[in-house]
C-alpha cells in the first residue's frame, strides 16, 4: 500500500532552533506516530515571495495529500495553489484566510506570555522587563500585551522595555539587542525571536531570561527560567489522522497549554520557591482557563478601552490586536 | 542618557565591531596585494561551525579557533587556486565560495544544532580595568578582543614599515613589475589570501565560541559583506578599519538602544541607522580624490599571469 | 679597443649559446649566440619584435628559454628567477619601467636587493646619495616615483642596479625618452662602468648613439642573430641596411616648408596642473600654421602632457578663447566636439591610450574615427572592416588582418596603424607626440613620411618630441618647453640644437619681451 | 610529458566546451557526493539538472525564476563592462517593488488600463532612482560605489519593510506587514494560460536582446566597451565618462527595478517583505557566467534558475538537504569558473622542445 504523504514548507532553515526547528520536531513526531504509513516531505528555506507557491504546487504535484505551510508569509501562495488542488488539504499557520480545503492553525503563545510575564514581574529586582520583538505584527503585539499585564498582576511597578531586532533570527543582533536592554537596567528578559542568543547573552551578565519555541535551558543553565514550548506534534498528528479518515474539515485552530500545543519546559529549580509555586498556579490557571489574559475591562495606553468589561476577547479579535495595554509607555510602531 | 549607559554602548559597540574587524583585517592585506575576495560570508560560516565542534568536541575553546583558522584558510586555499592558478573571475569565484561554504557549514554543522559550548571567559586586566570609564570599555574583554586590538597595531606595522610590507604592496600596484624584479607574485598572493582566510576563520570562530556560543545556520547573517564594505571605507587603511568597525558597531547598537529609550522613530527607519552613517562618513572621507587613488592597489581584482610578460 | 679588452680579460664575462625560445604562434629567439667580455658596452639591435628584449630578459631570468645554456665568469649557470641574476651581478634597466609609483625611489631600489645585500649596504639612502654624486645622477632617495619625470625615473632604474655592483648591466632602449644633455650623461656613466670592468649590453634603435658607445654590436632580425659588428666601424646607415635589409633612402633631411595662414593657435594660456605632481602652464602662446610642421622639444615631464591634454580636451577646464581654431574659439568644446572641428592627435602612450589593447584593430580604427561610420547612433561594421583593411594595407601594418587584437601588433606596427587613422581622419591639426618612440628604423621612416605628406596636403601639425634629432629633421618651425613655459618659437633653419638643447634647459624664461615677441612675429 | 601553455587567441570551441567539461566534472563530483549520502545519484543529478525542465509546469515556474534574475544580470553586465561595479541591483529591484506598489495601491480601485503602465514605469523609474544616488555620490564626491551600492540595498531593504509595516500595510489584514493584494488591473497579464509566465519574463529576454544591440550595434554600446576595457583609451578618445557612467547605471537600475515591480504586479500580487530571495546577488553570478554579454545571461539565467529549482525539487523528491544542494550549487560554480582555464590555455602532450 502507497503511504500517505504529507508535505511541509519552512520559511527558516530546520536548523534555526526556534519556529522552523520545533515545526520539524512536530514532523518527525508525527512520522514517529504513524510509522510506515505516513511519508513526510519538507522544503526548509522557503523565500516568501514568488517561490512559494511554486513549492506548494511541486508538493501537491508529487502527491502529498496534506501540506502544512508554516510561515504567515505562506498565506497568498498558499491560497491559490489551494484553489488549483481541491482534492489536497492545506493548512496554514499562523493565517487567517480559509478555504474549503485550507484551514488555519496558529498557538496561543500569549498564554505563555502570560505566565513569563507574572514570573518576570516576580523576579525583577530593577523592576524593568526587557522585550526583544521580532517584527511589529499582532501576534508579537499581543504577547507583549500579556506579558505586561502578567508582570503586572504581581508587581504594580513593572516596567517594560521593547525592542525591535527586526528579524525572526540573527544570533548576533539578538545578542545586540539584549545587550541594549541589559545596558537600561533590564534584569528579565523575554524574547519574541527564535534563537538562543539572548539567553547566552543574559548568562553572562547573570540576568534571568526566558526561552522562546524550544527548550533552551541547555544553552544557559543559569540564567534560564523556563521555556515556552511550541509543540506541533499533537496537531500534525490529530489533523493527519483526520484527512486519512475524512473527517477533517477546514477550521481556524488555536492550540495552547489545554491542548499540549504549548509546553512549560525546564523549569530552573533554583528559582525561589514561591516564584516556582506561583508559576505553577498561574500555569493551571490558564491551562484549565480560570486565567483569562484578555478578559475586560481593558484599557489601551491611550486610554482607550479597548476590551469592554465582562468580554474576553474572541480568537477573531485576538488576531487584530493593535494596541498596547495601558502602563505600557511606548507606541505601536507606525 | 548617563555615563554607565554611554561605557556600556561603547563596551557593546567594541564587541559587535570585532567581528567586522577581524574580516577586513585579513580582507585589506588580500586586497593590497590585487585580490578580491568575496567569499567571506562562506569562510566566515565555515570557520564559525568548524570552530564550534572543535571546540564542543575537544572541550577547549583555543582548539576551536585554531580550527577555524585553519578551515578558513583552506576555503580561501580554494579560492586562491581558481584564481591564481586558473585564472578565474574574481568576483564570480568569490560569489560561489559563499554558496558553497554557506551550504557545506550548514551540512556539517547540522548535527551540532542544539549545543552550546563554553567560549572564552572575560578577563579584567589587572590596573588598566581599574582605569575609570576607559577601563570598562577597553579592558574587561575576552581575549579574542585583545587579539584584535593587538591585530591592527601589529598589522599596520607589517604593511607600512618592513619590507613584506613594500612587497605586497608592489604586488598589489603592479604585478607584472613585481614579476620582473623577481618578487615571487603568485606565492605573495597565496600568502595574503591565505591570511585572509585565517582572519575570517577567526571572525567566524569568534561569532560561534564568543558572542554567542552555538551554532546555528547561517548565523553570521551577512557580516561578511559587511566586512567587505570596511576595506573600502577605509580606503585599505588599517587604522580606519578599526575606527570603521566600531563605528559600524556603534551605530547598530545605538539603533537598538535608541529603541529602548523610547525614541519614536520606526524600528525600520533606525535599523538603516549604520547603512546610512557609513554612506555619509564615506562621502566626508573620499572627498581627496588623489589620495584615494594613491592608496587603492591599482591591481584590484584584474587577473595576473606570470606568463604574459609585458 | 675591443681587441685590447679581449686580450686583457681571455674569459668573457658572459656567453650565451644557442639560446632558443618559442612564444606561441612565433619563435621569439632562435638559435641565438653571444658573448659579452668584461668592460665591453655591446649593442643588440634589430627591427622591432626581433627578440631582443626577449633575450635580455632570458638573462635576467625573466623569461626561461626553451634551450640553450648561458655561461658566466666561464661557469654554465641557469638563472631561474631575477633574483639569482642579480646573486651572480647582473642588472636590468627595463624597456617598460619596472618601477613602482606609489613608492619612494628608496623603497624601489630596496625590493631590489635581499636582505644580505641591505645589511652589507647599511644605510640605502644615504649610499643612493653617494651614487648619485659619484655618476652625477642626482636622484632624490625619499621622492616618490609618481611624481618624477621619465628621465628622473629612467635615473630610478639605473640606480638600482648599481646599488648592487652589478657586473653586467642591462639596458633595453634607455634612451628613447632622454634628452641629448641627459643621453650624453647617461654615456658618461656607462663609460664610467665600463672602465671599472662592468659589462653593458646596450638595446637601441638609435644608431647613432650606437655608433658612439658601443664596442661591439650583434644585430637580430626574427630571432636569429643575422650580423656582428664593429659599430665604431660603421655608419648608422650601414648599420641600419644590416637591420632591415633594403631599405629607402635614409633621413637625407627633408625640404623645409613655410605655412600659410593660421589654423590653430593658442593665447595666453595660464593653467594651473590638477595632479599634484603635474607642471602648471604658464602664458603659453603660439600659431600653427596650415602646411607646417611646428616642432616642440623639451624633457619629458616639463609641461607637454599638460599641454598635450588641454588642447586635445581631455582636460576638461575650460579655456575658453584661449584655444582657437580658424578664429573661432574652441577652450569650450569637449573633446568629442574638437574632434569633429577637424583636429586628431596620436598620443605618446600607444597601447592603453592610443588603441585598446583587447579589441581588434577595426574597433581600434571606430575607437577615434566615426565619421560616416554611424547611422543614427548605430555602428556600420561592414564598410569601417573594409576602411581598417585598407589602412593597414596603406601604412603596411604587419598584422593578421583586421581583426588583430591591438596588442598582439609589435609597437612600431601599432604606431604606423594609429598615425594611418589619425591621418585617413583629414585632419586640420594634427597634435603628434612622440611619434617614433621605441620604433625600429624601418617602421620611423614610414611614419616620417606619412606626417610630411599630411604637412604637404596643407594640414597643420603640433609635433612634440623628446627625440631633438627627429625634430630637426621634421621640423619646419622650432621651440622648446621648459617647466611650462614655451621658448620662442624659431625656424628650424634658423637654429642650431645647442640652441634648442639651452632652451629646453629653460635659458629663455627670464627673457619675456623677447619671447612675446617672437611668437606674435 | 604534459604543458600547459597559453593559447595566442582564445580559443572559441572551448567558449562552447569548457562550461559542458565543468558540467562533466559536477556530474562525476555529484555521482560521488550522493552516493556517499546513500541517494541515488543518478535520480538525484536527474531531479537536480532535468527535472526542473521536465514539464511544462516547470519550465514555467523555471521561466518565472529566470525573469528578475536576467533582468538584473543585463543590466549588471553593462555595468561590468564599463568598469561601474554595482553590487546594487538587489536594492535597486526592491526599489521598484515599493515604488510601483505605491502607485498600484494607490489607485487599488481603478479599473483603468492605464494603471498597470504606470506602475511599472514607477517600479523603473524607482529602481533607477536607487541606482542614481550612488552614482552621483561617486561622480560628484568620489565615494566607491561598491560601498555604497551595498549600503543602498541595505537601506533599500529597510525602507520596504518601514513601508509594509506602516503606510503600505493592508489595513484589512489583521496588521500582518503586507499590502492589500493589486486589483485586476494592476496585475500583469500572464502569457500562457495556466501558467505564471508574465509578462516581465518577456520583457526580461527584450532586455537583453537591446543590451546586447547597444553593445555589439551602436555606438554608445562601442563607448561603453572600450571605457571599461582601457580608460584612458575612452578618454583620449574623448568620450564622456560621466554619460557613459549615468547611462549603464540608470540602465541597470531601470531594468533591476523592473524586475522588482514585475515581481509583485506578477507571481506574488501584492507586496511583501520578502519580494527578492537575493535575486540582485545571484545576478551577478549570472552576469559573469553569461560572461558579461547579454545574451549569455539569458543562458546563464537559465542555468541558474534550474539550479535553484532543482534544490527545491531535490527536496521534495528525495529529501536532500538544502545545504547540500548548496555544496553542489557552489562545486558546479567551482568547476565552471576553473575550466575557462582552457579558453585561455591549452595542454600540450609532447616533449618541450629541445636541440
Ligand atoms: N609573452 C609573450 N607571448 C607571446 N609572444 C611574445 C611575448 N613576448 C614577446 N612576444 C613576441 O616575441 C617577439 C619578440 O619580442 P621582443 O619583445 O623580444 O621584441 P623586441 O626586439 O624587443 O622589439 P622592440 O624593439 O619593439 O622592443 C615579438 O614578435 C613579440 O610579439
Ligand atoms: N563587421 C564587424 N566587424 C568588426 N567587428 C564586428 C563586426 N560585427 C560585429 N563586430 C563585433 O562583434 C561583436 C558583436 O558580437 P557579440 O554579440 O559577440 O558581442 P561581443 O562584444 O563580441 O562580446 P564577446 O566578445 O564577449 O562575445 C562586437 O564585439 C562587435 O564589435
Ligand atoms: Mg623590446
Ligand atoms: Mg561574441
Amino acid at each position: 500500500e502507497e503511504p500517505f504523504k504529507v508535505g511541509f514548507v519552512y520559511v527558516g532553515p530546520v536548523g534555526d532552533l526556534g519556529w522552523s526547528y520545533e515545526h520539524d520536531r512536530g514532523r518527525e513526531e508525527m512520522q514517529k506516530f504513524f510509522g510506515d504509513k505516513v511519508k513526510t516531505t519538507f522544503v526548509e528555506n522557503v523565500s516568501e515571495g514568488a517561490d512559494a507557491q511554486r513549492v506548494i504546487t511541486q508538493l501537491a504535484k508529487a502527491g502529498n495529500k496534506v501540506i502544512f505551510t508554516t510561515s504567515f508569509g505562506f498565506m497568498n501562495p498558499t491560497i491559490k495553489v489551494a484553489k488549483r488542488f481541491p482534492n489536497v488539504v492545506f493548512e496554514h499557520a499562523t493565517g487567517y484566510k480559509r478555504a474549503k480545503n485550507l484551514g488555519t492553525y496558529t498557538l496561543r503563545t500569549y498564554e505563555g506570555r502570560y505566565i513569563s510575564g507574572v514570573t518576570a514581574g516576580l523576579l525583577t529586582k530593577t523592576n524593568t522587563i526587557g522585550y526583544i520583538g521580532a517584527f511589529p505584527i499582532p501576534e508579537v503585539i499581543r504577547d507583549i500585551d500579556a506579558t505586561y499585564m502578567g508582570a503586572k498582576s504581581v508587581n504594580p511597578d513593572v516596567k517594560l522595555k521593547i525592542v525591535w531586532a527586526n528579524t525572526w533570527y540573527d544570533p548576533g543582533k539578538e545578542t545586540d539587542a539584549a545587550n541594549a536592554l541589559m545596558d537600561q537596567g533590564v534584569d528579565v528578559l523575554v524574547q519574541h525571536t527564535d534563537s538562543p542568543a539572548p539567553l547566552i547573552a543574559a548568562q553572562k551578565r547573570g540576568v534571568r531570561a526566558i526561552g522562546q519555541a524550544s527548550d533552551m535551558s541547555k544553552f544557559a543553565d543559569k540564567a534560564h527560567v523556563f521555556s515556552v514550548r511550541d509543540n506541533w506534534a499533537p496537531y500534525y498528528i490529530k489533523t493527519v489522522q483526520q484527512v486519512m479518515d475524512g473527517t477533517w474539515k477546514s477550521q481556524d485552530f488555536w492550540g495552547g497549554f489545554h491542548d499540549d500545543m504549548l509546553q512549560l519546559s525546564s523549569i530552573n529549580p533554583n528559582l525561589p520557591a514561591d516564584v516556582r509555586a506561583k508559576i505553577d498556579q498561574t500555569y493551571q490557571g490558564v491551562k484549565s482557563g480560570t486565567i483569562q489574559p484578555f478578559k475586560g475591562p481593558i484599557t489601551d495606553n491611550t486610554g482607550k478601552v479597548v476590551v469592554p468589561a465582562g468580554h474576553t476577547l474572541t480568537d477573531e479579535e485576538l488576531a487584530k490586536v493593535n494596541w498596547y495595554v495601558d502602563g505600557i509607555t511606548d507606541k505601536v510602531p507606525n | 542618557m548617563d555615563a554607565d549607559l554611554i561605557v556600556q554602548i561603547l563596551f557593546a559597540a567594541i564587541k559587535t565591531g570585532t567581528p567586522l574587524l577581524l574580516i577586513a583585517l585579513g580582507e585589506v592585506i588580500c586586497e593590497k596585494s590585487g585580490i578580491l575576495n568575496l567569499g567571506q560570508e562562506g569562510m566566515m560560516l565555515m570557520g564559525a561551525v568548524v570552530g564550534f565542534i572543535a571546540a564542543f568536541s575537544t572541550g577547549n575553546a583555543g582548539f576551536g579557533v585554531l580550527a577555524a583558522m585553519l578551515m578558513g584558510s583552506f576555503m580561501s586555499l580554494i579560492f586562491a587556486v581558481l584564481v591564481l592558478q586558473l585564472g578565474a573571475n574574481q568576483v564570480a569565484t568569490g560569489l560561489a565560495l559563499t554558496i558553497f561554504g554557506t551550504g557545506l557549514s550548514a551540512f556539517i554543522g547540522s548535527e551540532f544544532v542544539g549545543n552550546t559550548v563554553q567560549g572564552f571567559q572575560p578577563i579584567a586586566i589587572p590596573l588598566l580595568a581599574t582605569i575609570p570609564y576607559l577601563g570598562d570599555i577597553l579592558f574587561k574583554h575576552d581575549i579574542l578582543v585583545y587579539l584584535s586590538f593587538g591585530l591592527p597595531i601589529t598589522i599596520a606595522f607589517v604593511a607600512n614599515r618592513t619590507r613584506i610590507g613594500l612587497i605586497l604592496k608592489a604586488v598589489g600596484e603592479n604585478p607584472h613589475a613585481a614579476n620582473a624584479i623577481g618578487i615571487k607574485v603568485l606565492k605573495v598572493r597565496y600568502l595574503a589570501i591565505l591570511f585572509g582566510g585565517a582572519m575570517t576563520g577567526l571572525a567566524g570562530s569568534y561569532m560561534s565560541l564568543v558572542y554567542t556560543p552555538m551554532w546555528a545556520e547561517n548565523m553570521t547573517a551577512g557580516r561578511g559583506w559587511i566586512a567587505l564594505a570596511l576595506v573600502v571605507f577605509a580606503s585599505w587603511r588599517v587604522g580606519r578599519i578599526m575606527l570603521g568597525a566600531y563605528l559600524f558597531g556603534f551605530a547598530s547598537i545605538m539603533h537598538l538602544v535608541l529603541q529602548g529609550l523610547g525614541v519614536d522613530i520606526s524600528s525600520n527607519l533606525l535599523a538603516m541607522m549604520p547603512y546610512v552613517a557609513t554612506v555619509i562618513v564615506m562621502v566626508v572621507i573620499s572627498a581627496d580624490q588623489f589620495k584615494e587613488k594613491l592608496l587603492a592597489p591599482r591591481s584590484l581584482g584584474k587577473p595576473f599571469d606570470p606568463r604574459d610578460m609585458a | 679597443m675591443a681587441e685590447t679588452l679581449k686580450k686583457r680579460h681571455s674569459i668573457p664575462r658572459i656567453e650565451l649559446a644557442n639560446i632558443t625560445k618559442q612564444y606561441p604562434g612565433c619563435l621569439a629567439n632562435d638559435n641565438v649566440s653571444l658573448t659579452l667580455m668584461p668592460g665591453e658596452i655591446h649593442a643588440l639591435l634589430g627591427e622591432n619584435g626581433a627578440g631582443k628584449s626577449t633575450l635580455v630578459k632570458t638573462i635576467y631570468g625573466v623569461v626561461s628559454p626553451d634551450s640553450g645554456d648561458i655561461i658566466w665568469d666561464g661557469k654554465a649557470v641557469s638563472i631561474k628567477s631575477p633574483s639569482k641574476a642579480r646573486e651572480l651581478g647582473i642588472g636590468m634597466v627595463f624597456q617598460h619601467f619596472s618601477l613602482f609609483e606609489t613608492l619612494t625611489v628608496s623603497q624601489n631600489i630596496e625590493l631590489c636587493l635581499t636582505p644580505l645585500q641591505l645589511t652589507k649596504i647599511g644605510n640605502l639612502a644615504s649610499s643612493i646619495t653617494a651614487l648619485s654624486e659619484k655618476y652625477g645622477l642626482n636622484v632624490d632617495p625619499d621622492s616618490y616615483v609618481h611624481s618624477l619625470s621619465i628621465g628622473e625615473r629612467q635615473r630610478v632604474e639605473i640606480m638600482r642596479c648599481l646599488v648592487q655592483s652589478v657586473k653586467l648591466l642591462i639596458l633595453d632602449e634607455p634612451t628613447s625618452v632622454l634628452t641629448p644633455q641627459e643621453v650624453s650623461g647617461l654615456f658618461q656613466v656607462l663609460r664610467t662602468l665600463a672602465q671599472e670592468g662592468c659589462s653593458i649590453l646596450f638595446i637601441s634603435h638609435k644608431l647613432h648613439e650606437v655608433t658612439e658607445v658601443c664596442q661591439q654590436a650583434t644585430i637580430l632580425r626574427a630571432g636569429k642573430v643575422i650580423d656582428t659588428c664593429e659599430p665604431a666601424k660603421e655608419t648608422p646607415a650601414s648599420i641600419a641596411k644590416m637591420m632591415v635589409g633594403e631599405l629607402a633612402e635614409q633621413d637625407a633631411g627633408y625640404s623645409k616648408k613655410e605655412g600659410l595662414h593660421t589654423v590653430f593657435s593658442m593665447t595666453s594660456l595660464n593653467l594651473a596642473t590638477k595632479h599634484p605632481f603635474g607642471t602648471s602652464l604658464k602664458d603659453i602662446s603660439f600659431e600653427l600654421k596650415a602646411g607646417e610642421i611646428l616642432g616642440i622639444a623639451g624633457v619629458a615631464g616639463n609641461g607637454q602632457d599638460e599641454l598635450m591634454a588641454i588642447i586635445s580636451g581631455e582636460d576638461e577646464r575650460n579655456t575658453g578663447a584661449a584655444l582657437a581654431l580658424e578664429k573661432q574659439s574652441i577652450g569650450q568644446l569637449s573633446a568629442a566636439q574638437r574632434r569633429k572641428l577637424g583636429m586628431a592627435y596620436v598620443p605618446e602612450e600607444r597601447l592603453g591610450r592610443g588603441a585598446v589593447p583587447d579589441m581588434s584593430l577595426t574597433e581600434n580604427t571606430l575607437l577615434t574615427h566615426s565619421q560616416g561610420f554611424i547611422k543614427s547612433g548605430i555602428v556600420q561594421w561592414k564598410p569601417l572592416t573594409d576602411y581598417a583593411k585598407k589602412l593597414i594595407a596603406q601604412y603596411k601594418v604587419k598584422c593578421h588582418g583586421e581583426f588583430s587584437e591591438a596588442k598582439s601588433l609589435s609597437g612600431g606596427n601599432l604606431q604606423k596603424f594609429i598615425m594611418g587613422r589619425e591621418i585617413g581622419q583629414n585632419p586640420k591639426v594634427l597634435v603628434c607626440a612622440h611619434p617614433t618612440w621605441g620604433v625600429d628604423v624601418g617602421a620611423a621612416l614610414a611614419i616620417h613620411q606619412a606626417l610630411l605628406r599630411l604637412r604637404d596636403q596643407g594640414a597643420a601639425i603640433l609635433l612634440v618630441s623628446e627625440d631633438i634629432d627627429e625634430l630637426f629633421l621634421l621640423a619646419d618651425r622650432m621651440a622648446a618647453v621648459c617647466d611650462g613655459h614655451l621658448s620662442p618659437v624659431v625656424k628650424t633653419l634658423d637654429t642650431s640644437i645647442d640652441e634648442i638643447g639651452q632652451w629646453m634647459a629653460g635659458t629663455f624664461i627670464h627673457s619675456p619681451s623677447h619671447h612675446s615677441e617672437e611668437t606674435t612675429a | 610529458m604534459i604543458r600547459i601553455q597559453a593559447r595566442t587567441e582564445p580559443s572559441s570551441l572551448m567558449k562552447l566546451a569548457s562550461p559542458l567539461i565543468a558540467i562533466l566534472c559536477t556530474l562525476i563530483f555529484g555521482c560521488i557526493l550522493f552516493s556517499a549520502l546513500d541517494k541515488n545519484p543518478f535520480q538525484a543529478l536527474h531531479v537536480l539538472l532535468i527535472a526542473p525542465l521536465s514539464d511544462i509546469y516547470n519550465v514555467g515556474e523555471m521561466l518565472v525564476k529566470m525573469g528578475p534574475l536576467l533582468l538584473c544580470a543585463v543590466g549588471l553586465s553593462l555595468c561590468y563592462r564599463a568598469n561601474m561595479w554595482n553590487i546594487g541591483a538587489e536594492g535597486q529591484l526592491l526599489a521598484g517593488a515599493l515604488g510601483g506598489s505605491v502607485v498600484a495601491l494607490t489607485f487599488i480601485d481603478s479599473e483603468s488600463v492605464l494603471v498597470l503602465p504606470c506602475t511599472l514605469v514607477a517600479g523603473i523609474v524607482s529602481g533607477m532612482l536607487w541606482s542614481a544616488v550612488p552614482t552621483y555620490l561617486k561622480l560628484r564626491f568620489n565615494s566607491n560605489l561598491i560601498l555604497t551600492t551595498i549600503m543602498f540595498n541595505y537601506i533599500g531593504l529597510y525602507l520596504l519593510i518601514w513601508a509594509v509595516n506602516g503606510p503600505l500595510r493592508d489595513p484589512d489584514g489583521y496588521g500582518f506587514p503586507e499590502s492589500a493584494l493589486f486589483s485586476d488591473a494592476t496585475i500583469l497579464p500572464t502569457l500562457v494560460e495556466g501558467s505564471r509566465i508574465h509578462l516581465g519574463i518577456l520583457l526580461a529576454i527584450i532586455a537583453a536582446f537591446i543590451g546586447w544591440f547597444i553593445l555589439a550595434k551602436t555606438h554608445l554600446g562601442f563607448q561603453i566597451r572600450v571605457f571599461g576595457a582601457d580608460e584612458p583609451a575612452a578618454k583620449y578618445a574623448g568620450f564622456n565618462s560621466k554619460k557613459l557612467s549615468w547611462f549603464v547605471m540608470l540602465f541597470s537600475g531601470a531594468l533591476a527595478g523592473l524586475a522588482g515591480v514585475s515581481e509583485v504586479t506578477g507571481p506574488i500580487g501584492q507586496l511583501v517583505p520578502n519580494i527578492s530571495p537575493g535575486y540582485g546577488y545571484s545576478a551577478i553570478i549570472v552576469a559573469y557566467l553569461g560572461r558579461l554579454h547579454p545574451l549569455g545571461a539569458i543562458v546563464a539565467a537559465v542555468f541558474l534558475a534550474v539550479l535553484y529549482m532543482g534544490g527545491d525539487l531535490a527536496q521534495i523528491e528525495m529529501g536532500i538537504p538544502i545545504a547540500v544542494v548548496g555544496m553542489f550549487q557552489g562545486v558546479l560554480l567551482f568547476f565552471l569558473l576553473a575550466c575557462d582555464f582552457f579558453i585561455r590555455n591549452r595542454l600540450i602532450f609532447n616533449k618541450p622542445i629541445t636541440h
